[in-house]
């Protein structure tokens, strides 16, 4: 689509004689009549073609946050930032020393539903950007997915070509990829879910700021040229996808990882000059939302020129360059005058660093076509004033009805160590290596725990420190009550974190959502925030930043709410790390407990058991209670700190039975275990019961960690012994499971790459 | 003595290995930018993995062409010491300073884990501190490790006791199985026939303290300082 | 027998990472002529007769697997 | 200005993995008549005339760069 600007201008001047925009055009932008309206009321004229280009994408939901503003605030640190500092683009961690770790989650799930490999690499990139933007460096990737059923041929290219993007993109730029999380639900099969977070580190000091300060700096694009692609991308974040979908998409982004390694070597070396006064990567909406959000933060104005941007294709409108979605790109505001010590830098990289504009002080956003103004915007009417609405919300009817479902009634399988084994094959639970293989989890040699375990540790070079980072959400849990789901979330990363020795520090998320103009899937995303926002406050781990992903369902079917949380842990002494594989023969074996060691009937609602093999997704999730959650939490980080235990792992998907076979699988060693519970068997061995943590430990050490267990009021119960090639599990006396080792890791290693083969 | 490491467009272990000269065998060590051209100061050059120009034509065939890599040539003609790890073997083969080429792994797919290395001699300044058929544990992540050269080099290779690391089972047989990319007869790593210069697929400097889970890479790095000790 | 040789192009606006690689290294090289470089896949496929359409076989091949009508063209050439 | 179209393709010797899961992937399709499939790469150049021939640089520039002899053959063809 071209379209002539017919405006008359006064060169420095205003815009004048502007005619109505079509509501054809605006609405197809994905702007509403009333947001047209406001627009118009703000200008006190009609828009350009261009100036309602920029505002139909700053005002989507993708970048203007128009649905979930008012819910995000129950987030305690994003409130106050709204109402005090402003959002910056991740929010930062201290862990003392003078040492900050930033980090932050993003969805690119539409984007990978259409090309997966370029739709993952960019993902990737585009969260990178956020990180080395504050001046920091990164020093982690992790990714969360969600596909269909792997028996689709579909869900195994999507799932293929995933995994390669992220692959391609995170090791060429040089940033190791050490964790995530995958599962595989028929709800996602036609809108997967591909969210990339991404950690960084960098001295407090250093940090770099989104901001236009300074009348008459010049203001600085660096990085890639700018082509058509991805044009109308945040828009198209913002409807649900369909039969057009395919019509509608803008022009893919593709990825240039060599570009983007260039950039953050760059980006820091020109930090370290001290002479960039403000900064800010350019994701979606471009060229348009990092001026004026740059400009509406420092309260200053910014003019720029479009024909200075330099362009990859050739005759490009103003719409066009403002709106375009080119990768790997960077603004910058430089102190006048040392605008050729910046650049040279960059060009040191064999990168562009071209002047477009400079700040100016009238709170307007001007952008010219040389001589011609095409745009002039107050500059936060755009990046601040997005019309948010308060959007109704209906508890869905399938809640109830799934709750009432008695799952005390089920049959008892005939054969336990079948279950056990088609639950270590379920794609969910099974081994994630076919992944993380393909993913150099190693580079920038800090990784102290690789990927396997519940979370992966780095150490921070040049001190005692280590981090520990996990992501984690059960989706199936949060479609069944997703205030409970989105606090199991948060307690279930906390409790990864724990295990591997760490104390919870603080969270990024990345809300994956439905359709947000559907009552029902408002109040999920409603209830989830809620339990989210409840759960941090409780654990003290700080939402610090986070991502809004809606509109994910096709005319088939919605996703399971999926609030996927990411969360950062910090352990004093690297040496004092811990992992989740059994270490040696002889070891006692005992779970820790918040409460009883079976949950009963009960906790079987929403498990990976009830799914595979009953085929139900029913009942309520496991119940959590958070003050037990966090006794558990302490106690095992005391007994970690104190050099107590050999192994910890989480008790999450697949309950006891599955905890403990990977624990053997991961430490190359048998086990035998008896367990004494009440209620059906299945509920002991597989049900999915809260704040449990399956620990191995030295017989010797057994008076002190039950001494340490009482003190924190939390059930200590040794169950039995680490040793041997087989998996032998006994429960009230009745010999349920007597596997090989080897039979079990075959079932859990060759699940995912039976079904890649070929 | 002095080490240095190069850094190309694109380098992305250059400071991992520049630590582990620092940090774990505790000597000098400088960055050299791909566009410098004067080496004299440096004994050991060590050429870093990673995706130098993104790899995007062929691992290595950009970055051979670099100014740094002219005066490497001229380098290891005057007897300097130069290792190649990873994307640095595949820059040393496209700069024909070693023999060979590294093509796509036969699973099509970038691999990062530990693997096992057998040692095949103990004669080249690249393992003189390994014993003869030691078994290394120590890490791969590439996409492209398959070695591949024409028979007659290959015959040559062996002849001249030019294989330096072979990929093994835990044991040391080399297996099928315990080939992760296919490359020719199982070849990790070789040296030139003059010995000074080597280039190996896995990463000896990723396995250079127990935190990282390995400590195998130091018999392959202070080797190159015992060789220098002793020229 | 039929042989075919199948070309796979990305779009044209789209950003072309190898090929901008590739003209920067000729360009470096001296081959200052050198003014645009588009790096796509060749892929010779052999085919045996058997009674279908080669020219549909094959389109339908491009479509469903060799290329990705996302981001790619193709085209083929098809000799005996 | 010419364009020139550089084929790139894997030496004969060399086991052409990618081709032969591109072989499988077809095959499974159930496009049985395929019997045989080589994956290389097509690039297309631009150039200005400098008064060079054509053909000695694009020689010279596939055999420094463009292909590695030691696994790759080449051939080009040159259009105005
Ligand atoms: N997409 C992925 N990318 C990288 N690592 C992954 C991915 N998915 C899973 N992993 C790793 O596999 C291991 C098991 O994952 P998961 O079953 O989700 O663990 P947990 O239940 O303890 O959270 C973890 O170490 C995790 O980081
Ligand atoms: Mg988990």
């Amino acid at each position: 689509m071209s379209i002539i600007e017919k405006t008359a201008i006064d060169v420095r001047g205003t815009i004048h004689d502007t005619a109505p925009i079509d509501p054809e055009i605006y609405r197809e932008m994905g702007m509403n009549d009333a947001e047209y309206r406001e627009v118009v009321k703000v200008l006190g004229r009609h828009p350009t073609y261009t100036e309602v280009g920029m505002y139909a994408v700053m005002w989507s939901e993708h970048c203007g946050y128009k649905y979930s503003r008012p819910v995000l605030r129950l987030f305690k640190k994003y409130r106050e930032a709204l109402d005090g500092a402003g959002l910056e683009n991740a929010g930062i961690i201290d862990i003392g020393g003078g040492l900050g770790i930033v980090m932050k989650m993003e969805s690119h799930n539409h984007p990978s539903a259409v090309e997966p490999f370029q739709g993952a690499a960019t993902g990737v990139g585009g969260i990178l950007r956020d990180i080395f933007t504050m001046g920091a460096r990164p020093i982690a990737s992790l990714n969360s997915l969600r596909f269909g059923s792997l028996d689709d041929p579909h869900v195994r290219y999507l799932f293929e070509h995933v995994v390669a993007g992220i692959g391609f993109y995170g090791n060429c730029v040089g940033v190791p990829t050490v964790g995530g999380e995958v599962y595989f639900e028929d709800c996602y099969a036609g809108n997967p879910l591909v969210n990339a977070m991404s950690v960084g580190l960098l001295k407090t000091e250093d940090v770099a700021y989104a901001r236009a300060d300074g009348v008459g700096n010049p203001v600085m694009l660096v990085g890639s040229g700018t082509g058509r692609d991805g044009i109308h991308g945040a828009t198209f974040a913002s409807v649900e996808l369909g039969p057009e979908s395919e019509s509608r998409r803008p022009n893919v982004q593709m990825g240039d990882p060599f570009q983007e390694k260039l950039l953050i070597e760059a980006t820091l070396e020109a930090l370290a000059t001290g002479h960039i006064v403000g900064i800010q990567d350019m994701g979606a909406a471009g060229i348009t939302c990092s001026t004026c959000e740059t400009a509406a933060k420092a309260g200053s104005g910014m003019e720029i020129d479009v024909l200075k941007v330099p362009k990859r294709e050739a005759d490009m409108t103003p719409y066009e360059v403002m709106l375009s979605e080119s990768q790997e790109r960077m603004l910058c505001i430089i102190e006048k005058g040392r605008e050729e010590k910046v650049a040279a830098v960059f060009r040191k990289w064999s990168l562009n660093a071209v002047v477009i504009g400079r700040v100016t002080d009238d709170g307007f956003v001007h952008v010219f076509e040389g001589e011609n103004l095409v745009a002039r915007i107050p500059a936060k009417s755009l990046a601040d004033e997005c019309p948010t609405y308060a959007l109704e919300t209906e508890e869905p009817e399938y809640v109830r009805a799934a709750h009432s479902v008695d799952l005390s009634a089920l049959p008892e399988p005939a054969d336990y160590e079948e279950v056990l084994l088609k639950l270590l094959a379920s794609p969910s639970i099974a081994s994630k290596e076919w992944v993380y293989d393909q993913y150099d989890h190693m580079v920038q040699t800090n990784t102290s725990v690789l990927p396997g375990s519940d979370a992966a540790v780095l150490r921070i070079r040049g001190t005692k420190k280590a981090i520990a980072i996990t992501t984690d959400c059960n989706g199936r849990y949060c479609y069944l009550d997703p205030f409970v789901g989105a606090q199991i979330a948060v307690a279930e990363a906390a409790r990864n974190l724990v295990c591997s020795g760490a104390r919870p520090m603080g969270v990024t998320d990345c809300l994956n959502f439905a359709n947000p103009e559907k009552p029902q899937a408002f109040w999920q995303f409603r209830r989830a925030v809620e339990g989210m926002a409840e759960a941090c406050e409780f654990f003290n781990t700080p939402v610090v930043s986070g991502n809004v992903s809606f509109y994910n369902e096709t005319p088939q079917t919605a996703i399971y709410p999926t609030p996927v949380v990411g969360m950062l842990g910090l352990i004093d002494d690297c040496d004092r790390r811990c992992e989740q594989g059994f270490k040696a023969e002889g070891d006692i074996v005992a779970v820790l407990s918040g409460g009883p060691l079976s949950g009963g009937a009960a906790s079987l609602g929403g498990s990976e058991y009830l799914r595979a093999v009953h085929g139900m997704v029913a009942g309520a999730p496991p119940r959590l209670d958070m003050a037990a959650e966090k006794r558990l939490q302490d106690c095992v980080l005391g007994a970690i700190g104190a050099g107590l235990l050999a192994s910890a792992h989480d008790c999450s998907e697949g309950g006891l039975a599955v905890a403990i076979a990977e624990s053997c699988i991961a430490g190359g060693t048998g086990a035998e275990v008896e367990l004494m519970a009440p209620g059906p068997y299945s509920a002991t061995l597989f049900g999915e019961a809260q704040s449990r943590i399956i620990v191995s430990a030295p017989v010797e050490n057994v008076d002190q960690l039950r001494k340490l267990a009482a003190e924190h009021n939390i059930t200590f119960t040794a169950i039995g012994n680490v040793g041997g090639s087989k998996l032998r599990i006994g429960l009230n006396g009745a010999k349920l499971i007597d596997s090989d080792l080897e039979t079990i890791a075959r079932a859990w290693r060759g699940a995912i790459p039976a079904y890649m083969v070929g | 003595m002095k080490f240095g490491v190069i850094q190309f467009p694109g380098s992305n272990c250059d400071s991992d290995t520049y630590y582990a000269v620092r940090d774990v065998l505790r000597q000098p060590v400088e960055y050299i930018w791909h566009q410098d051209t004067d080496l004299r100061k440096f004994d050991c050059i060590l050429v870093p993995g990673g995706f130098s120009y993104g790899d995007y034509l062929r691992t290595g065939a950009v970055a051979r062409f670099s100014p740094v890599m002219g005066a490497l040539e001229g380098f290891a003609d005057r007897g300097g010491l130069v290792l190649g790890i990873c994307n640095g073997f595949q820059i040393l083969c496209e700069a024909h300073l070693l023999p060979g080429a590294l093509t796509a792994n036969v699973g099509l797919k970038f691999i990062c884990r530990h693997v096992n290395l057998r040692v095949e001699h103990n004669r080249s300044a690249f393992a003189n501190e390994c014993r003869e058929g030691q078994v290394l544990r120590i890490p791969i992540a590439h996409g492209e490790g398959n070695y591949y050269c024409d028979p007659e080099t290959l015959a040559r290779l062996e002849a001249n006791g030019q294989i330096l690391f072979r990929y093994c089972d835990e044991q040391g047989s080399l297996t099928d199985e315990a080939n992760p990319n296919g490359s020719l007869a199982n070849i990790a790593g070789i040296v030139n026939e003059r010995g000074n210069v080597a280039g190996m697929m896995p990463h000896p400097e990723r396995a250079s303290e127990s935190v990282l889970g390995s400590e195998d890479g130091q018999f392959v790095l202070k080797s190159l300082v015992s060789a220098l000790v002793k020229a | 027998m039929a042989k075919v040789k199948v070309y796979v192009t990305l779009k044209p606006t789209l950003l072309d990472a190898q090929g901008r690689v590739v003209q920067n290294a000729l360009n470096n090289l001296g081959y200052e002529e050198v003014d645009g470089v588009r790096m796509g896949k060749y892929i010779e496929i052999e085919l045996k007769d058997n009674g279908h359409s080669v020219q549909e076989r094959v389109d339908e091949m491009c479509r469903k697997l060799l290329a990705n009508p996302v981001i790619e063209n193709y085209r083929f050439e098809v000799s005996d």
